[in-house]
C-alpha cells in the first residue's frame, strides 16, 4: 500500500469534561511542531462533563484549515456515540477501538481496525490518582506510532500545553509511551496514513480568533470592558482581562489604566459600554445571540445618540437558545437593522485570527470616528477553534478618536452644535464630559428627538434633518470600512462569502475547474465594489451558514436592480462549513433558492 | 437701588445660585420633582461645585427628565427606561474625576430597573443616586409603580394587588453603604443629605418621596405632601459641614454624631427623640422595621458605612480619566505584540 | 364672499394639561352630531402639562380622514406657540385670536382675524372655582357661532362627555354660550367657511384603532393580558381591562375568566404572554419601540419552540425613545426578522378600527393554529387618534384553537410527536399540559436544539429539518392572512401602501387624473398576489412612514426579480401622512429613491 | 426472590418512585443539583402527586436544566436566561389548577434574573421556586455569580468584588410569603420543605445551597460541600404531615411548633438550641441578621405568612382552567357588541 502522507484528518470521539481535551491538543501542537498546518475544530455539546465531543484533526498539503466532513482516522472512544461514528464513517476508514469494550464486529465491517485495551493499558500508570485523567494520553502515544509522529514532538506539545512543568509533563509522557509502545508491539500498520515532517508552518502561531479579537481591542485602546458570560462569546472578554494588564502599563501609581466589569446581564453590559463611550472612554462589550438580542435597544439609544462603543457578536446556532456551542452566521439581518425604528449599523466581518485582531483594533477608531456602535461579526468557528496564523502585525495606524470638541474646536467653528454637520459628511463633533469645557458644550445627550443643538424637538422637519443626516454619516462610513476582496475567474459566475465562509471558499475554488469569481465581504454597509462585481457577472451566488440566505436578501434590498441575478447557497447545520458543500453549491446547486 | 443689593450673592467660585439653574422645567405646576431639582442647586451652589464637573445621568420618565432643570452647566446622558444604573457606572469608570448625579423614578428604578439597581449598588461606584419617588408612573399618566403600596388607592380607587417595595430597606439588605430617604418638600433635610451624598466615595443612595400631584396626591394615597407630613418620621436632624467650615452650632454633649465623610467634610446628626446610630447596620435595620410596622416613613440618614471600598478602589483603578488616555498610554509598546506572538508559537 | 360649507379644517392649539381636551372633543362631536365626518388629530407631546397641544378637526365632502397639513381656521391659543403658528398659516387663513395677549399686529398680515378677549370673557363664568377649566369652553362657543354650529348641538356633544352629569354640561353649556354671544355681538363674519347638517354620519361609531383591537382581543378570546405602560400602546391594554370584565361572563362563583398584568417591564410582560400561551391560554401583550426591543430574546424563544401569543406593537416614532407621542411605520424590518438568528414572525396591518378589531381578533386564531408570537402592527395615528368608523361586525368564524394534541390525537396519530409535520403543512400537534394526559404527551419545551420528539439534540441534520419545517409553515400561513387589497387602475405604475398610509392614499386617488393601481398590504409574510401586482406594473411606488422604506426593502428581499422595479416614498416626521405627499410622491417624485 | 420483593413500593397513586424520575441526568458527577432532583422526586412520590399536574418550569444554567431529570410525566418549559419567573407567572394563571415547580440558579435568578425575582415575589403566584445555589455559573465555566461571598474565592484564586446576595434576606425584605433555605446535601431536611412548599397556596421560594463540584467546591469556597457542613445551622428540625396522616411523633411539650399549610397538611418544626416562629417577620429578619452576622448560614424554615392572598385569589381569578375555556365562555353574548358600538355612538 503506497503511505498517503500529510493528507487525512483524524476524528476523537470522547465524552466532554474527561481531560481528552489536552491529548487532543498535544497531536494538533506535535504535528505543527513536525512543521505541519494541523487545524482542529472541537465539535463540544453545550454541557460540562459527560455528553459527546468530537475533536477533528486535518493535516492536508494545501495547508486548509476547513472542516473535513469526512475523517480517515476515526478513535471513537465514546461509549455513547461508538455506533453512530462507526456507521458515520466510510469504508476503510481506519479504527482505533477500544478492545476493552464489547462493540460487535459487524460494527466495524468494511473499516481498517486497530484494537488496543485502553482499559488495561491505563492500569500500568505509575500515579494510580491521575489514572483518570493521564489515560487519555495513551491514545496520543497509539496515534504517534501509528502514523509517525516522533515522541520528542509529543514531549515538545506537551511542554507548550504545560509550560514549565516538566514533572507533569513526564507524567503525561509516560502514558503517552504506554501507547507507544503497544502499537509498535502489538499492532501491524495496515493503513497508508502517515505523517512526514514537513515545512508548511514557517513562523505561524496558533490561536483562535477570540483570543486575537481580544488582543485587537487592547490594541485598540479599550479601556473598559463590560461583558456578561455566553458561549462562545465569554472567552473574548476572558482573554481581554488576562491580556491587558500584562500588556498596557500601569500608572506611575500601578494602577490599572482599564476595567473590566462582569455585568449583572447584557442589557446592562451594553448600557455601562455605551455610558463609558459616552464619557469618553473606549468601551467594548462580547456577547453571542440571546445577548445580542437583549442589547437591541440600547444599541438603539447609541445609534441615535451617536455614542461610540464595540460590540463583539460572536454568531452561534439560532433562533433561541439554538445550539450554543455550534457555528452559525445568522445575526446578519438582526444586527444591521437592530433595534426599533429606522437604524443600520455597520458591521465588520473577520475571516482569520489576524482580520479578527486588526478589525477588533480599528473598530474603536472606526466607533469614534462616526460615533456610533460598531459591531464586530464573528461566529464561533472563527472565534473558538485554534487557527494557524502568520503573527499579528503591528497595526499601521495610530489611535484616531474622530471629531472631539475640545474647547478650541468650539470655539473656532461656528455656531458649533453637538449634531451639527459643520463639515458636510454628517459627523457632528462630539463633547468628552469634563474635557471639554467650553460655556456652550454642556448639553443632555437623549435618545428622543433632538435638534442641531440637542435640544429637545418635536419637529417633524428637525426630525427628519437628523435621519438624513444619520444616513449620510453611515452611507460615508464606507470609505474607512474594510473593503471586499476580489479574485477574478473565468466564469460568469461570481460568488460572494463573508467570514469563515471564506475558508471553504478557497478550498473549494482551488479544486474547481472552472474558476468562479469570488467577492468576499468584509463590512457592511456595502462598498460600491460590491455592486460593481454583481454587475459585473451574470449570476451571482451568496453562500453562507444561515437559513435564509440573510446576505444575500441584505444584498438584494441594497442593489435592486442587480436582485434577480443574486441567488443563494446556505448551510445550517451548525458544524464549521466544508469545502464539499461550497463545491456542490457551485457546481450543482442544492440547496441554491432564487 | 444700592450697588451692592444689584449683584446677586456668589460662591466660593463666584458664581451665583441662578447660575446652577437648568431650562425651565417642564413638570407640572407643583411637582415634587422640580422641588428635588432645587436642592440640587442648593447643594452644589453651596458646595461650590463647578458644574462641569457633574454627569446627570437619568433613565425615562417624569423624574429622569429632571437632569435638564438643574446644573445647565453640566453635561448628562437622559439613557432609556430602567438603565440608568448601567450607563452610570459605564461613565463613572470612563471618568472617575467626574461626579455622577443619578435621577430615576421609582417606576424606572424599583420596576423595569431593578435588576439594575440592585446591581449597581452590590458594585458600589461613586454616586449619588436619587429616586424621586412618587408610588406612580407619571409620565405615561398614572398606573401604579412597584413603590405603591396596597393601601393607597389611585385617583380612579383602585388598590395595587402586589406588596410594595421600600427602597431602603431593600438597600440595606443588599450591602449599600450610604442609604437616605428625604421629601421633596423638606429642604432642609434633604439638602444637608444631598452634600453629604456628594462628599461621598461610594454609592449614596436617596429614596426621596416627592408627590405626583396629577395623579397620586389624593386622599389616602401615601405618596402624598399630606401624608408625607403625617407619618414621615426621622431620627435625626442632619447638619452637613464642609472641610473648610467651622462647627459653629452648639449642641449639647451626646446630642451629636458626627460622621466623618470621604473628602473630610462631615456630617452632624443631632438627635431628635430616639438613640439610633446610621452607621451600625443591625440599628439601621432595626430603625427601619420598627418604624415600618408602625406605618410610619422613617426619613433622614438611614446609613452609612464608612469602611466599604467603592468601585474604582476596589478594581485597582487609575485616577487619571479613562476617557483621556492617549495613544502612549493604551496602545502597549512595540515590542509586546512580539512578545504575545511568541506565546502563540508551538 | 360665496360660503364653503364643510371643507375645511381648523386647528387649536393649546398647551396641553389644561383641560382644552374636552374643548376640542366637543367641538369634533357637536359636527358628528351634525351629521358630518369630523374627524380629529391630536398632536400631543411627550409630557404630562404645560407643552404645546394641537387639535386639528377636518371635515370635507368625501369625509376623509386624513390629516390635512394646512388648516383654514387657527385658534392659536398657546402663548409659547402662537408666533410659529401664525407664520405657518397660509394666507387668508382664519384666526381666532386671544386680543388680551400682546401679539405684535403684523404677525397676523394676510390672515382673517377674529380678536376675542379671552380671558375678560373668562371672568364671566359664574362658578369660580372651576373657571380654569372652563375658559377653554369660550372657544367652543366662538367657533360654533362663526362657523354656524347651533349651540344644541355643543350640549348634545358635551352630554356624551358627560353622559349623566347634566350639571356638569350646564356649567360647560354657560362658558360656551359667553363665547357664542361675545362672537354674535362683536364678531363680523368676514370668511367663507361655516358647517351645515349633513348626512356623512349614517350609524358610524366614533372610536380609537387601540379601543377596536382591544375589543377584537376580547372577541379573540383572549384571557392571559400581561404589559407595561407605554405610550402609544398603554391605552390598548387598559382597554381591554375596562372592557373585558363588563363583556366576558364570570364564571358561577362571580370570579374573573380572565387576567390582567402589569408586568414589571416587557422581558417580564412577553415571558407572561408566552407562558400563558405555552400552559394554553388566550394571551397578548401590548407595546411601542422600546418595548418591542426588549421583547426580542423572548419573542425568538416564542418562534421557535412554537408558542402562541398575539403582541400588539403600536409603532411611533424611532429610533430609541424618539418621539413618543407621534406616528411612524418604522419597525417593519424589526418585526419581521425579530431576534436573533434566523426567524420571521407574521405580522397583521390594520389600517382602520374596524380592521383593527377584526384582525385583532383572528390573531388569536392565528397564533394557535400556527404556533407563533403575531404581531399586530398597529401606529399611533390609528391606535390613539378616534376614527369614524363602521359599527364592529360581529365576527364571521367561531374560535379556532388549531392543531391540539389531546390524547385521543394522540392515540389515533401515528407516533405523535411534538413537532413532527403529520399533515405535511409544517404545523404539529401542540399539547396543552393538564389537558393533554396521555403517557407520551409529556416533554420539556426549550429554545435549544431539539428533534420531533422535543428531545434535546445538537444533530445538524436534526437541525436543519426543523429551521425547514419551520419555513414551509410560515411559508404556508398567508392562505389564512388578511390578503392584501387590490385596486387597479390606468397607468403602469402601481402604488403599494399598508396600514394609516391607506387613508391618505385613498384621499389622493380621488384626487389624481391618471390613476395608478394600488395594493393595500394587510400582512406578512406576502401572498402571491403582492408578486403579481407588481409584475403587472412597470413601476412600483411603495408609499410609507418610515425613512428607509422598510417595506419597500422586505419586498425587495423577497421578489428579487423584481425589485429593480420598486421605488420607495417616505414620510418620517411623525404626523399623520398627508393626501397631499401621497399625490407629489406618485405625480413628482420627492423623496423616491431607487 | 420471593414475589413480594420483586414488586417495588408504590404510593397511594400505585405508582413507583422510579416513575418520578425523568431522563439520565447530564450533570457533573457529584454537582448538587441532581440531589434535589432527587428530592423533588421522594418529595412528589411521598406526596402522591400525579406528575401530569406539575409545570416544570426553568431558565437557563446547569441548574435549569434539571427538569429534564425529574418527573418525566410532567410538562415543562425550559425558558430564556432569567425569565422563569415570568413564565411561570404567565402558566400558572392560565391554568391555576396546576402546580409549577420552578427551578432556577443563582446566576440565573440573582444576575440577570434580579427583577423577575423581586417581582414575583411581590406577585405571589402559587408555585415553588427553587434556586440551586452554588455561587458560580456553572454552565459558562466557573464566573462569580451574585450569590457568590466576598471571601470566597474562584478556582484561580479571584475574590469577587461585589457584595453577594442573601437570597433568603432579600426575599424576607421584599414580603416573601414562605421563604426556606436548604442544602442539597440534606434530604433530611429538604424533602419537608419542599413537600410543604408544595402544599403551600403563594410563592414558597426555596433557596438550596447545591455545590458546583467542578467549578466551586474547592478549599475556601463558601458554597462547597464542606463549607455548608460546617457553617449551616438551623433552628428546626422540619417534618411534614399530610393531610390523612396522623401526627405519629412524640415530641416534647412546647418543643414543637406546628404550621397549617393551604391544603390541610402540617408542617411540624421541631425546635433546636434556639427559639424563633418563623411565622413572625421581625423574628425571621432577626434569625437571618444574627446568622450571617457570626457567618453562619441559617436553613430551614425561615419565614412563612399563612395570612397573605395568592396572585390568583387577589385577582379574583376563576378557578377553572382559563386554558380550556370555550367559545361560549370566551366570546361576549350575541348582543354585546350591539351594546359596545351604541357606546361609540356619539
Ligand atoms: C422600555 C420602555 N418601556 C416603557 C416606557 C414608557 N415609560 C416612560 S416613563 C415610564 C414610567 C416612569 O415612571 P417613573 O420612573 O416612576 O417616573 P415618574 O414619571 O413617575 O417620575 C414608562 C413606563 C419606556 N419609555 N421605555
Ligand atoms: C441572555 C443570555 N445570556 C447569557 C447566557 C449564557 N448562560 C447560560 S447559563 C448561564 C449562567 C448560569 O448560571 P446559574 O444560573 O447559576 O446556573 P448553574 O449553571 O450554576 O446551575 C449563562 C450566563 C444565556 N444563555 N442567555
Ligand atoms: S405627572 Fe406627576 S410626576 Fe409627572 S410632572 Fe406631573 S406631577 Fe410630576
Ligand atoms: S458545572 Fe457545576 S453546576 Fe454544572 S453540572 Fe457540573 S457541577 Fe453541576
Ligand atoms: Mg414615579
Ligand atoms: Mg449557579
Amino acid at each position: 500500500m503506497n503511505p498517503v502522507v500529510n493528507d487525512f484528518s483524524i476524528r476523537i470521539a470522547t465524552p466532554n469534561g474527561t481531560g481528552s481535551q489536552t491529548s487532543n491538543i498535544v497531536i494538533q501542537r506535535a504535528l505543527i511542531q513536525m512543521g505541519l498546518i494541523a487545524s482542529a475544530k472541537n465539535l463540544f455539546p453545550s454541557n460540562i462533563a459527560g455528553l459527546p465531543t468530537w475533536f477533528q484533526i486535518r493535516v492536508s498539503p494545501g495547508g486548509w484549515q476547513t472542516m473535513n466532513p469526512q475523517w480517515q482516522v476515526l478513535l471513537p472512544l465514546n461509549q455513547a456515540t461508538i455506533g453512530r461514528d462507526l456507521r458515520e464513517s466510510v469504508p476503510n476508514t481506519v479504527v482505533i477501538e477500544n478492545s476493552d469494550w464489547k462493540t460487535a464486529d459487524s460494527e466495524f465491517e468494511g473499516l481498517c481496525r486497530y484494537s488496543v485495551p485502553f482499559d488495561q493499558l491505563a492500569r500500568k500508570i505509575s500515579n494510580a490518582k491521575l489514572r483518570p485523567r493521564l489515560k487519555n494520553l495513551i491514545y496520543v502515544g497509539v496515534v504517534a506510532q501509528l502514523f509517525d509522529i516522533p515522541m520528542e514532538k509529543i514531549r515538545g506539545a506537551l511542554q507548550t500545553v504545560f509550560p514549565g512543568k516538566e514533572a507533569v509533563v513526564d507524567l503525561n509522557i509516560e502514558a503517552a509511551q504506554i501507547g507507544f509502545d503497544f502499537a509498535a508491539e502489538s499492532l501491524t500498520k495496515q493503513d497508508p496514513w502517515k505523517y512526514a515532517a514537513a515545512d508548511q508552518v514557517g513562523d505561524q502561531i496558533l490561536l483562535d480568533g477570540n483570543e486575537a479579537a481580544a488582543l485587537g481591542a487592547i490594541w485598540g485602546g479599550v479601556s473598559v470592558v463590560a461583558w456578561y458570560p455566553i458561549t462562545p462569546a465569554s472567552s473574548l472578554a476572558e482573554a481581554v482581562e488576562k491580556h491587558i494588564g500584562r500588556c498596557r502599563d500601569s500608572d506611575p501609581d500601578g494602577r490599572n489604566r482599564f476595567v473590566v466589569i462582569q455585568a449583572e446581564d447584557e442589557l446592562a453590559a451594553i448600557g455601562m459600554a455605551l455610558g463609558a463611550g459616552w464619557a469618553g472612554a473606549r468601551s467594548m462589550t462580547s456577547t453571542s445571540g440571546p445577548g445580542i438580542s437583549l442589547m437591541a435597544e440600547n444599541l438603539g439609544l447609541g445609534y441615535f445618540a451617536e455614542i461610540p462603543t464595540v460590540v463583539y457578536d460572536i454568531q452561534r446556532v439560532g433562533p433561541s437558545t439554538g445550539l450554543p456551542t455550534r457555528t452559525q452566521q445568522s445575526d446578519v439581518l438582526q444586527v444591521a437593522f437592530h433595534s426599533h425604528g429606522d437604524t443600520r449599523f455597520p458591521f465588520l466581518i473577520p475571516a482569520c485570527p489576524i482580520e479578527s485582531f486588526q478589525f477588533s483594533c480599528q473598530a474603536y477608531d472606526l466607533a469614534e470616528k462616526y460615533q456610533i456602535p460598531v459591531i464586530f461579526l464573528s461566529d464561533l468557528d472563527l472565534g473558538m477553534n485554534s487557527w494557524m496564523s502568520d503573527p499579528l502585525p503591528e497595526p499601521e495606524n495610530d489611535i484616531h478618536r474622530g471629531k472631539i470638541a475640545t474647547d478650541e474646536v468650539i470655539a473656532r467653528l461656528d455656531d458649533w452644535g453637538r449634531y451639527k454637520d459643520v463639515d458636510g459628511d454628517g459627523i457632528p463633533y462630539r463633547t468628552i464630559p469634563g474635557i471639554t469645557l467650553h460655556p456652550d458644550a454642556a448639553h443632555l445627550t437623549r435618545g428622543s428627538g433632538h435638534d442641531e443643538n440637542a435640544e429637545y424637538s418635536e419637529s417633524p422637519e428637525v426630525y427628519e434633518q437628523n435621519l438624513d443626516r444619520l444616513a449620510r454619516k453611515i452611507d460615508g462610513m464606507v470609505v474607512d470600512l474594510p473593503a471586499p476582496i476580489r479574485q477574478d475567474g473565468d466564469s460568469t459566475l461570481g460568488v460572494i462569502a463573508y467570514g469563515t465562509t471564506d475558508m471553504a471558499m478557497r478550498e473549494a475554488l482551488e479544486s474547481l475547474e472552472q474558476k468562479p469569481s469570488y467577492l468576499r465581504l468584509r463590512s457592511f454597509p456595502f462598498h460600491d465594489e460590491v455592486e460593481s462585481f454583481i454587475d459585473d457577472h451574470e449570476q451571482i451566488l451568496v453562500i453562507e451558514q444561515n437559513q435564509q440566505g440573510q446576505m444575500a436578501q441584505l444584498l438584494r434590498m441594497h442593489f435592486p436592480q442587480l436582485a434577480a441575478r443574486i441567488r443563494s447557497a446556505t448551510y445550517y447545520g451548525g458544524l464549521p462549513l466544508s469545502a464539499g458543500f461550497v463545491k456542490d453549491s457551485i457546481e450543482q446547486p442544492r440547496r441554491v433558492e432564487a | 437701588m444700592s450697588e451692592e443689593q444689584k449683584k446677586p450673592a456668589t460662591n466660593a467660585l463666584g458664581l451665583a445660585k441662578s447660575e446652577y439653574k437648568g431650562g425651565p422645567s417642564t413638570m407640572c405646576k407643583g411637582c415634587g420633582h422640580d422641588r428635588i431639582s432645587e436642592a440640587v442647586i442648593q447643594a452644589s451652589y453651596d458646595l461650590d461645585i463647578d458644574a462641569r464637573n457633574i454627569l446627570k445621568m437619568s433613565g425615562i420618565g417624569c423624574s429622569s427628565k429632571t437632569p435638564a432643570y438643574f446644573l445647565g452647566n453640566a453635561m448628562g446622558l437622559n439613557s432609556t427606561h430602567g438603565r440608568m444604573p448601567s450607563f452610570s457606572t459605564g461613565a463613572h469608570v470612563a471618568n472617575t474625576t467626574m461626579s455622577p448625579i443619578g435621577v430615576s423614578g421609582d417606576g424606572d428604578s424599583a420596576s423595569i430597573g431593578m435588576g439594575q439597581f440592585v446591581h449597581i449598588i452590590r458594585r458600589n461606584p461613586r454616586m449619588v443616586y436619587i429616586i424621586e419617588n412618587n408610588g406612580v408612573y407619571g409620565l405615561t399618566k398614572g398606573q401604579f409603580s412597584a413603590t405603591a403600596d396596597r393601601r393607597s388607592p389611585s385617583k380612579r380607587g383602585a388598590f395595587p394587588r402586589e406588596a410594595s417595595i421600600d427602597l431602603c430597606g431593600l438597600a440595606l439588605e443588599l450591602g449599600a453603604t450610604f442609604i437616605a430617604r428625604s421629601f421633596s418638600g423638606d429642604k432642609k433635610q434633604l439638602v444637608p443629605l444631598l452634600k453629604a451624598a456628594l462628599s461621598f466615595d461610594g454609592l449614596a443612595f436617596l429614596d426621596v418621596i416627592s408627590p405626583c400631584v396629577t395623579f397620586n396626591n389624593h386622599e389616602g394615597s401615601t405618596k402624598s405632601y399630606t401624608h408625607q407630613k403625617e407619618m414621615g418620621v426621622t431620627f435625626h436632624d442632619p447638619h452637613y459641614v464642609s472641610p473648610q467650615e467651622q462647627i459653629d452650632i452648639e449642641y449639647a454633649e451626646g446630642e451629636l454624631q458626627e460622621v466623618t465623610l470621604h473628602d473630610g467634610s462631615k456630617l452632624l446628626l443631632r438627635k431628635l427623640e430616639h438613640e439610633f446610630d446610621p452607621t451600625d447596620r443591625n440599628a439601621s435595620f432595626a430603625a427601619l422595621q420598627q418604624t415600618r410596622n408602625k406605618g410610619e416613613v422613617l426619613t433622614g440618614l438611614i446609613h452609612i458605612d464608612m469602611e466599604a471600598e467603592s468601585l474604582a478602589a476596589n478594581a485597582k483603578m487609575t485616577r487619571e480619566p479613562l476617557a483621556t488616555l492617549m495613544q502612549g498610554d493604551l496602545r502597549p509598546a512595540v515590542g509586546v505584540l512580539d512578545r504575545i506572538n511568541g506565546g502563540f508559537k508551538i
